[in-house]
């Protein structure tokens, strides 16, 4: 039953992705990109990795996409 | 049987990333990001009792302080868009 | 199982690789090697998996463990990530300052 | 551009079809590898004393390799700050609600015990020294954007404060490897002989490995805030 959720899990992730890749917007595929770290995250708990999935949690949740938004932020023009 | 409310919110979270893909504004996507992260908060939680494991409550939380970075950076960030589009 | 799982890594090296070669922004380009880089993690988390074992933190009531190792591997690999998305992020704003645009194909214009 | 898109995904196609065949050799993946290979989990407990293997192996086994990657961050901060152009992101520049403000301040020490915790306990329950470090960083993070408006704003740490934190962290783990070659025989070698082992699973327990521990934390924490007010070019 749960590789059933993770099979889910994993469709959804590729569909995440594409959409991040895909978008033309550069803010849209920045929260997709955070949601994409997200599903990451409860799939490394399906696969019993407590630690990354913490690490991951920690760091594709708030470091990076704080880190493109900063950018993105500077390389516009105002 | 905690595998019935897991699909529930699994579908939820499905009809909910279509607010992110579809969403004219930049706030519609923000605010269907950050209910998916709620979401999936639940999804987590329920996995603690899926696999008896309490030490998932703490990758729980600490999902959730990061988020709140998530939301405030962006935030902001669409603060500084209104302020200099004024629209 | 093992089918669609390698499949997920597969297509989600593919589809980075596919964002690398035809997008032309460069934080865009930054997102694909993220997305890359995730099937990777994905990779080295199912080598050391196994479908009773449980998270490798010892406790007397549990004999089944998870294989600790490719798990520490991609913990480095994960904080190491980070560290250089932010490189190419600060020579992404670098380039923007110098050329005032962040198209590879007119900032190889530009160069001559 | 160089090549049409047609005759990417033509290569990319053959590709993936190349990757599936080479992934339909590999050994099967729920095949218990963990059973035949699991030195770490049959031995680790006995040989460092803490109960989280993958702290063991990070901070134990593989010691060197989080120096090594410690060393990767302190390099990325370096040139980060030395590219970075100084020009100040324009949304630091909002002012945000009073609401707002005042929530953060009060949220802010209850991230920072938690940090804090994840650290200590890294050594018996998931997390460790890089977690809590990044928890750590994201404190400078939220300041920075919560009251990162006008020009006389407070600092929540100077530069140079940050920089003797992460400095302190690497000189650290490096003097407690120092200290595992003239009490052990080895770099970075567990100094179990003069620092208490303690019972396994409790606080004090697994010799060196809480204080490597802290110490990466300080570092990690210390290198990713720096990058951070780098990329936003703050003080």
């Amino acid at each position: 039953m749960i590789n059933i959720f993770l099979v889910v899990l994993l469709l959804f992730l590729v569909v995440v992705g594409v959409y991040a890749i895909l978008t033309r917007s550069l803010i849209a595929s920045v929260i997709a990109l955070s949601v994409f770290s997200t599903t990451l995250t409860v799939i490394f708990l399906i696969l019993q990795a407590v630690d990354v999935a913490m690490t991951e949690a920690v760091i594709g949740a708030g470091l990076v996409t704080s880190f493109f938004v900063v950018t993105i932020n500077k390389t516009e023009e105002n | 049987m905690i595998y019935i409310p897991l699909f529930i919110i699994m579908c939820s979270i499905i009809l909910t990333f279509y607010r992110v893909v579809k969403g004219p504004t930049i706030p519609d996507r923000i605010t269907a990001a950050d209910s998916i992260g709620t979401q999936f908060f639940a999804v987590i939680i329920m996995l603690a009792f899926l696999f008896k494991a309490d030490f998932f409550l703490d990758i729980a939380m600490v999902y959730a302080v990061l988020l709140f970075v998530d939301i405030l950076v962006m935030a902001k960030y669409l603060e500084s868009k209104r302020v200099s589009d004024n629209d | 199982m093992e089918l669609i799982i390698n499949s997920t890594i597969i297509i989600l090296f593919i589809l980075g690789l596919y964002g690398l070669l035809t997008q032309r922004n460069i934080i865009k380009l930054a997102i694909c090697f993220n997305i890359m880089e995730a099937s990777i993690l994905i990779f080295f988390l199912t080598v050391g998996y196994k479908p009773e074992g449980s998270y490798p933190i010892i406790r007397p009531e549990v004999d089944s463990y998870v294989q600790p190792l490719p798990q520490a591997l991609a913990l480095t690999a994960i904080v190491i990530g980070a560290s250089t998305t932010a490189l190419m992020l600060a020579f992404a704003i670098k380039l923007y300052k110098r050329y005032h645009t962040l198209d590879i194909d007119k900032l190889r214009r530009l160069r001559g | 551009m160089l090549y049409s898109r047609t005759v990417i995904i033509i290569m990319l196609s053959g590709l993936f079809l190349l990757a599936l065949l080479t992934f339909a050799e590999l050994p099967p993946i729920f095949y218990d590898f963990a059973d035949k290979t699991s030195v770490y989990i049959q031995e680790g407990v006995v040989d460092t004393g803490v109960t989280n293997q993958v702290t063991a192996i990070l901070f134990d086994y593989r010691g060197f390799d989080t120096l090594g990657e410690a060393t990767v961050i302190f390099a990325a901060a370096l040139i980060i700050s030395y590219f970075a152009p100084r020009k100040k992101a324009p949304m630091l520049g909002v002012r945000l609600g009073v609401l707002v403000r005042y929530g953060v301040a009060s949220i802010l020490p209850f991230i920072l015990i938690f940090g804090m915790y994840i650290i200590f306990f890294g050594h018996i329950s998931p997390g460790g020294g890089f977690t809590g470090g990044v928890v750590l960083a994201s404190i400078v993070i939220i300041f920075d954007i919560t009251f990162g408006f006008g020009q006389g704003r407070v600092h929540l740490l100077s530069r140079d404060t940050k920089k003797s934190i992460e400095s302190i962290g690497l000189v650290m783990f490096i003097l407690i490897g120092i200290w595992g070659v003239f009490f052990e025989g080895a770099f970075l070698a567990n100094s179990s002989t003069l620092v208490e082992k303690g019972t396994l699973g409790e606080f004090v327990s697994g010799g060196m490995i809480p204080i490597l521990n802290i110490a990466s934390g300080l570092k990690v924490g210390a290198g990713l805030a720096i990058i951070f007010n780098n990329l936003v070019k703050e003080n």
